[in-house]
């Protein structure tokens, strides 16, 4: 019976398997196929000779090194300030007594349901009025603190023990200096889950990039690869080359700290 | 141990974040948006142009068609509008009513190389708005059929039809001999220019009452959408789409069908995509309807019908701080000479009439269709607004091909829909009297 | 070094519970003073307070003479040792150790000088580059510990340093502690629920309960002459039994208790303001040790019970065992209110030798001499030391 | 003193919180009462203040219900799909049989990781109907070609299809997180107390999972809600508006007409539906 029963969980396991990485896998392919080679019927698997065509046309030509660029330096940046804005904040929620302090967190969990949609015009003719549309800034500054992590990280430092802040306080540290030297030393395994979401979110995010960046020498990856689409919708192996690209650097990312990004999940989701 | 390493990096990133946007002092830098394949393209004739005028640097940003409007208009609402940019002559308009556009009459009227008769006239009118000239055109385009030749011959045809009537027979004719699996012409189902050309061909006026409302249920539009729509009912064009197409250029390569209705830069793209098949496909004006009725174009295929007065101008943001060099720019890429490397470059047809005998396309046969064609254009209403009524009018266009909607109700909700769209305009003209 | 006062101390917490009642106290120079009473009683509250990660509601602090109130903890020269020790994890235990030295500037020589010295004194030499959750129990605690002694404050603050080491290394630390304490000469505040602890550790031990101190005494003290009912309760294991009892008068009009029955005279001291009680409920109080299993002397009072449950533990047995069910209705009342000590009414325990060994339901007499027997009225409040001839005044705290 | 550093905490981010994301919501509350568009850009006289205006013409535009019936039509039905996916995916990964578990699980959360924008672009060329993976697959087992993005049909359900395929991963993990929490002691107990694997999963399982279900059907309820980049990238929210969302609605309203005031109204309408279907959802919950 349990032999029959771990065929049928194997099979169905496998299948999952080749429908999960099969469009990865695809795409990795065709972006080495020859221009038209993906447009074929029956469909290619292989490219009949593999080329690197695409890819000396997406860098010599079409700028994606820039792009590239800009994705690593917004996604690194918010990353940093973010961290360093929502874990201040995170342990004082968790540890800093203040009026006001458990009210003022309701308030913001509360306001998680708000889809950021809405802010996203008013935020537009702030940024204009401020002059941050089409540069780095406009897009930096929305996502520099972040309610999700103010909680995430709260609830970390919740365990951190009361004694050991009051050790250091007593050691004679300053309230920043115990932030600096012990809090986020104590939290770096949710610093370390926390700035990878940060990071990815900030990666992936097309929405608002594509609304605040006109100028193309600071599109970010997503957004050059859907204007790239707009133009070259017919070079399906470049295209396939691009996103290639564009996935590359946060897949290696995950799977070389997988560990702490899914555990992360699983402190975001059950400490509810 | 790790604090010295992110602090060194947070200030690098500082670095990075304030210092991107350095420029180097004495010289001029200007913005030149492009859109699409000319945007590749004049890079070549812009380092020319820096060639000849070292203090002058021009950083082209290349944008695709299909985002062109959407971005021109979020850097206008963002404040990050160009120096200088290519810009679809429809929406003209739209870009003068919100004051984005510079006046170019001082240096137009100065210049000893235009006068009233260096470009064609429907395009040069789209850049003139209430006497005053914001554009200068850059390359013209309009909407003409590109054919199989082989494909019509086999179907009993040597020469492209001149009406209506007549061309609707060779596309019956056509699918009679290429079978159910292929279709006579390829229409994409959310287009709003051919319904329009056509529409306009009948003479039907698209707006009333000054542009402030709708006139979609002109019995002349009717009859031009009855028209097009016949094209799928009848199974001449596939209906499901452009998703079917993944590749137009194959696809008419492979006599999936044998028609389109495109502009002059195809002309490139088939010569380059296509290449040794040169001799399988050719190009024609418009048919025109049949009858006397006819607004503009020719009776019964002695000329051309009416198409759309396209093309690209060129203008200037007017907030810009170099105006005068993007002037030069400007008139650098519409001398005659840059006109035809232009064209070589690109396959867009030159605004300039000098450069077509210059290069001899008017006798051409491929481009001389064009030139048949540019004698016979019509514009789209002059009004900000015409880019969104224009997309609406592809919506119902493909509601009804895609039979969710009547006829009827498609044109009346359009009109409805475009009433709505005018209602600022109407506030602003009774505000503004 | 310095002197430690509290002065009319009062804490209430922004939830408006009040932890601590007009607190006052003075621990002299060098002076060992540990402070026990049941959880919740104040007493880490006082600590907190004097190191200063709390501020009194009202009061005065004084470390060495000068108000400490505003002062943040860093500028009050305490040190404390924490009951989970509240070791930094992430640092080997030389930087712990050198954590305190550093947030006062010291330079990095003198730093590790110390470091080495006190890890010498505390035996923690070959630990330095470990980090703490590579250390046992006992050795995180001399960590601990070492931590507190190496910035050489005024005052060591103990909060319950032994809770979390297990029972047997507990009385070897205890021992070391005390060996520090005299070595150092510093003055100590130690805080602690366990009762030997503070009797082992302390010059004076003070106990707390809900925030109103109830006795402060040397250890011997406390445990002889209890200021009440709860200090009586508190200390000891199992600590001393409370039996309820009323006032009565002899024929003569002297003072005497009513114990089922048998009368139990009190001296004419005690006797006379508690004349006016007659009639009204009172408890005696008896260590488990003076319950006797031999014939009643002349100075003694036998108590009758029934043997309810044994418990032997090798060299003595523990005997739990019932009085008879008091006639009067008012004792009944006041057997309720001895649950306010942790006394369950009408049982006894004896700490008897291993033999005879008792068996449950056993009848038995037991003896108690009258100088053992201490007396509390209604209120718990001591009233008398000893019955009869042998009694002795109770100190009005 | 320390409610001093708490604050001092707190500030930067509840400031730049209370800047860019709270005094947005009340703007967009108050624009929403405007017909801010493109003239008013240029000259904030062409401003009017419309009252309800712009929720009165939402009402009425026939798009707007059409983006509002595929949204709901997205949530409905590839939100179940997704989570029963997830569910299904973390059933098998967790069962005692299996080994490779992390291999599994790497791979099947790969799609979660990767850039939206770049897996639409893939997914297009997979849906193409005539040189698409899917459809020769599909010819395999004798299905007919079937036109992905460009039948109205069939185009949402291409959506819903690959939001599944890119999210399945995410719930999974949520759910394993809750699997593993469950006590091996319960089922020991079940079983001694005769209950089968089906028992097992209905009675234990099951109930004990049920807070991650709420969590799971809120967080993935919310994220469908706001539908954007795919149909923007796959489909511009056609053939025929069948995969026009409500954010993808506002987006053209907003940023490429240039009707704030509309847009607003629009953004606030999706608020005030999916606070509604929150509060719903616990309250559904409670009731249980």
């Amino acid at each position: 019976m349990d032999r029959v029963v771990r065929l049928v969980i194997y099979a169905l396991l496998f299948l999952g398997l080749v429908v999960t990485a099969t469009p990865l896998l695809w795409m990795v392919s065709a972006s080495f196929m020859g221009s038209g080679e993906a447009s074929t019927y029956p469909p290619r698997l292989l490219p009949s000779a593999a080329t690197l065509d695409h890819y000396v046309a997406l860098f010599s030509r079409l700028n994606l090194g820039r792009y590239a660029f800009n994705s690593a330096l917004l996604a690194t940046a918010i990353t940093l300030v973010s961290l360093f804005l929502n874990s201040m904040a995170g342990y004082a929620f968790a540890k800093l007594r203040f009026t006001g302090r458990d009210r003022i967190f309701k308030a913001l969990l509360a306001a998680l349901v708000i889809p950021v949609q809405v802010t996203m015009l008013p935020l537009f003719l702030m940024l204009k009025q401020m002059g941050l549309v089409n540069t780095y800034w406009g897009v930096l500054i929305p996502g520099m603190a972040n309610i999700f992590g103010i909680f995430l990280i709260r609830q970390y430092a919740l365990s951190i023990p009361d004694s050991l802040l009051d050790a250091a306080r007593i050691d004679g540290a300053s309230e920043f200096r115990i932030y600096w030297s012990l809090v986020l030393p104590l939290c770096k395994p949710i610093l370390v889950t926390l700035a990878l979401f940060t990071f990815m979110g900030a990666w992936n995010d097309f929405m608002w990039p594509l609304i605040v960046l006109t100028d193309d020498s600071m599109y970010t990856l997503p957004v050059a690869l859907a204007n790239l689409l707009g133009e070259h919708v017919l070079d399906t192996e470049l295209m396939m080359a691009g996103s290639v690209l564009t996935i590359l650097p946060v897949t290696m990312l995950f799977i070389v700290l997988q560990r702490s990004y899914v555990e992360g999940i699983m402190m975001g989701s059950l400490k509810d | 141990m790790i604090q010295p390493t992110i602090r060194s990096i947070c200030f690098a990133l500082l670095i990075l974040l304030c210092g991107c946007d350095g420029e180097i002092k004495d010289k001029v830098t200007i913005d030149f948006w492009a859109f699409g394949r000319e945007g590749e393209a004049v890079q070549e004739l812009v380092r020319d142009f820096e060639a000849e005028h070292p203090h002058i640097r021009v950083r082209v940003q290349q944008i695709p068609w299909s985002a062109a409007h959407e971005k021109l208009l979020t850097a206008y609402a963002g404040d990050a509008m160009p120096d200088l940019f290519q810009l679809g002559n429809t929406w003209l308009p739209e870009f003068v009513a919100l004051g984005a556009v510079a006046e170019f009459g001082p240096w137009v009227r100065d210049d000893p190389d235009i006068d009233d008769d260096t470009f064609f006239a429907g395009v040069a009118a789209t850049n003139v708005i209430d006497g005053v000239v914001y554009g200068l055109p850059w390359y013209v385009d309009t909407r003409l059929v590109f054919y199989r030749s082989d494909m019509l011959e086999k179907a009993g045809f040597k020469t492209f039809p001149g009406t209506w009537s007549a061309w609707r027979e060779v596309m019956e004719r056509v699918k009679e001999s290429v079978g159910p699996d292929k279709y006579a012409i390829f229409l994409p189902v959310e287009d709003w220019t051919i319904p329009t050309i056509l529409a306009m061909q009948q003479g039907a006026s698209l707006l009333a009452d000054e542009d402030r409302y709708g006139a979609f249920d002109d019995p002349r539009f009717r009859e031009a959408f009855d028209f097009y729509l016949g094209l799928f009912r009848d199974g001449l064009a596939p209906s499901s789409g452009g998703s079917q197409v993944a590749n137009l250029y194959q696809e008419f390569s492979n006599g999936y069908f044998a028609m389109f209705v495109s502009g002059p830069w195809n002309i490139g793209e088939l010569k380059h995509r296509l290449p040794g098949k040169e001799h399988l496909w050719a190009t024609a004006p418009m048919p025109a309807p049949d009858g006397a009725a006819a607004k503009g174009g020719g009776v019964d295929g002695a000329t051309p019908g009416v198409s759309l007065a396209g093309g690209a101008s060129l203008a200037i943001h007017d907030g810009s701080e170099h105006k005068d060099e993007a002037w030069l720019l400007i008139r650098y890429l519409s001398g005659t000479e840059q006109q035809e490397r232009f064209h070589h470059l690109t396959g867009n047809l030159p605004a300039r009439k000098d450069s077509w005998i210059a290069s001899g396309l008017d006798k051409e046969p491929r481009t001389r269709a064009f030139w048949r064609q540019l004698q016979q254009m019509a514009p789209t209403p002059p009004i900000p607004e015409w880019e969104r009524i224009a997309r609406t009018i592809g919506r119902y266009t493909e509601a009804t091909v895609r039979n969710t909607m009547t006829v009827d109700e498609a044109l009346a909700s359009l009109d409805e829909d475009v009433d709505r769209m005018l209602e600022k305009r109407r506030w602003l003209l009774a505000r503004d009297q | 070094m310095a002197s430690v006062d509290f002065e009319h101390i009062d804490k209430i917490y922004p939830g408006g519970t009040q932890a601590v009642f007009d607190f006052n106290l003075t621990v002299a120079d060098g002076e060992a003073l540990a402070l026990v009473g049941p959880s919740g009683c104040g007493k880490s509250t006082l600590l907190r307070l004097l190191a200063g990660l709390e501020t009194a509601t009202r009061g005065t602090l004084r470390i060495g003479g000068q108000a400490v109130n505003d002062q943040p903890p860093q500028r009050r020269n305490v040190a404390m040792v924490f009951q989970d020790y509240a070791l930094y994890p992430h640092m080997s235990v030389r930087e712990n150790l050198g954590f305190p030295l550093r947030m006062q500037g010291v330079l990095k020589d003198e730093i590790r000088r110390r470091v080495d010295e006190t890890a010498e004194l505390l035996g923690l030499k070959h630990l330095l580059e470990r980090k703490p959750r590579q250390l046992s129990g006992g050795q995180r605690q001399r960590v601990a510990m070492g931590r507190a002694v190496v910035r050489q404050p005024s005052v060591f603050l103990m909060d319950e340093p032994l809770s979390n080491v297990d029972a047997k290394l507990r009385v070897q630390i205890r021992t070391e502690i005390a060996a520090l304490q005299e070595r150092l000469d510093t003055t100590t505040i130690y805080v602690t629920h366990d009762q030997v602890e503070a009797m082992t550790l302390g010059d004076r031990v003070m106990v707390l309960r809900d925030g109103v101190v109830q006795q402060v005494a040397s250890p011997q003290k406390l445990y002889d002459r209890p200021a009440n009912a709860f200090v009586a309760t508190f200390l000891g294991n199992p600590g001393m039994n409370i039996v309820a009892t009323s006032f009565a008068e002899d024929e003569n009009g002297n003072a005497e208790l009513d114990l089922r029955g048998q009368r139990l005279p009190l001296p004419a001291t005690v006797g006379r303001d508690l004349h006016s009680a007659k009639g009204q409920g009172a408890f005696i109080g008896v260590r488990p040790e003076a319950l006797l299993l031999t014939e009643p002397g002349e100075d003694s009072l036998s108590l009758p019970i029934t043997v309810s449950s044994v418990e032997s533990l090798g060299h003595e047995q523990l005997v739990y065992c019932r009085l008879p069910d008091p006639e009067q209705p008012e004792a009944r009342a006041l057997d309720e209110a001895m649950s306010d000590f942790d006394a369950t009414p009408g049982q006894l325990v004896a700490r008897l030798p291993a033999t005879p060994v008792c068996h449950v339901g056993t009848q038995l007499r037991l003896a108690v001499e009258s100088w053992r027997v201490h007396v509390f009225d209604v209120d718990g409040v001591c009233r008398c030391h000893g019955l009869g001839a042998s009694a002795v005044p109770a100190e009005v705290q | 003193m320390r409610w001093a550093a708490g604050y001092f905490f707190v500030a930067p981010a509840l400031l730049l919180i209370a800047v860019f994301f709270v005094f947005p919501v009340f703007s967009a509350f108050l624009l929403s009462f405007t017909d801010f568009d493109i003239y008013s850009l240029g000259n904030i006289e062409y401003l009017r203040f419309v009252g309800i205006d712009n929720y009165i013409n939402l009402f009425g535009n026939s798009r707007f219900w059409t983006a509002l019936g595929n949204t709901f039509y997205f949530v409905a039905v590839g939100g179940p799909l997704s989570v029963l996916v997830s569910l299904g995916a973390a059933l098998l990964i967790n069962s005692k049989l299996v080994r490779l578990k992390t291999l599994f699980r790497t791979v099947y959360f790969l799609p979660v990781v990767t850039t939206l924008v770049a897996v639409a672009v893939m997914w297009r060329y997979l849906y193409h109907p005539r040189y698409g993976l899917l459809n020769f697959a599909l010819s395999g087992i004798g299905i007919e070609p079937i036109d992905w993005l460009g039948d109205p049909f069939w185009a949402m359900p291409a959506i819903i299809l690959m939001a599944a395929w890119k999210n399945f991963g995410y719930n999974m993990i949520i759910f394993l997180a809750g699997l593993q929490s469950i006590p091996d002691s319960l089922y020991e107990a079940a079983r001694v107390d005769g209950a089968n694997r089906w028992h097992q999963f209905r009675y234990v399982t099951l109930p004990m999972l049920a807070p991650t279900f709420l969590f799971v059907g809120i967080i993935t309820m919310i994220g469908y809600f706001q539908l954007f980049a795919e149909p923007y990238v796959m489909t511009q929210g056609g053939p025929s508006n069948a995969t026009l969302s409500v954010v993808l609605f506002m987006y053209e309203e907003g940023f490429r007409w240039w009707n704030l005031g509309n847009a607003a109204a629009i953004a606030f309408v999706l608020f005030v539906i999916i606070l509604a279907v929150t509060l719903l959802q616990l309250r559904l919950q409670r009731e249980r």
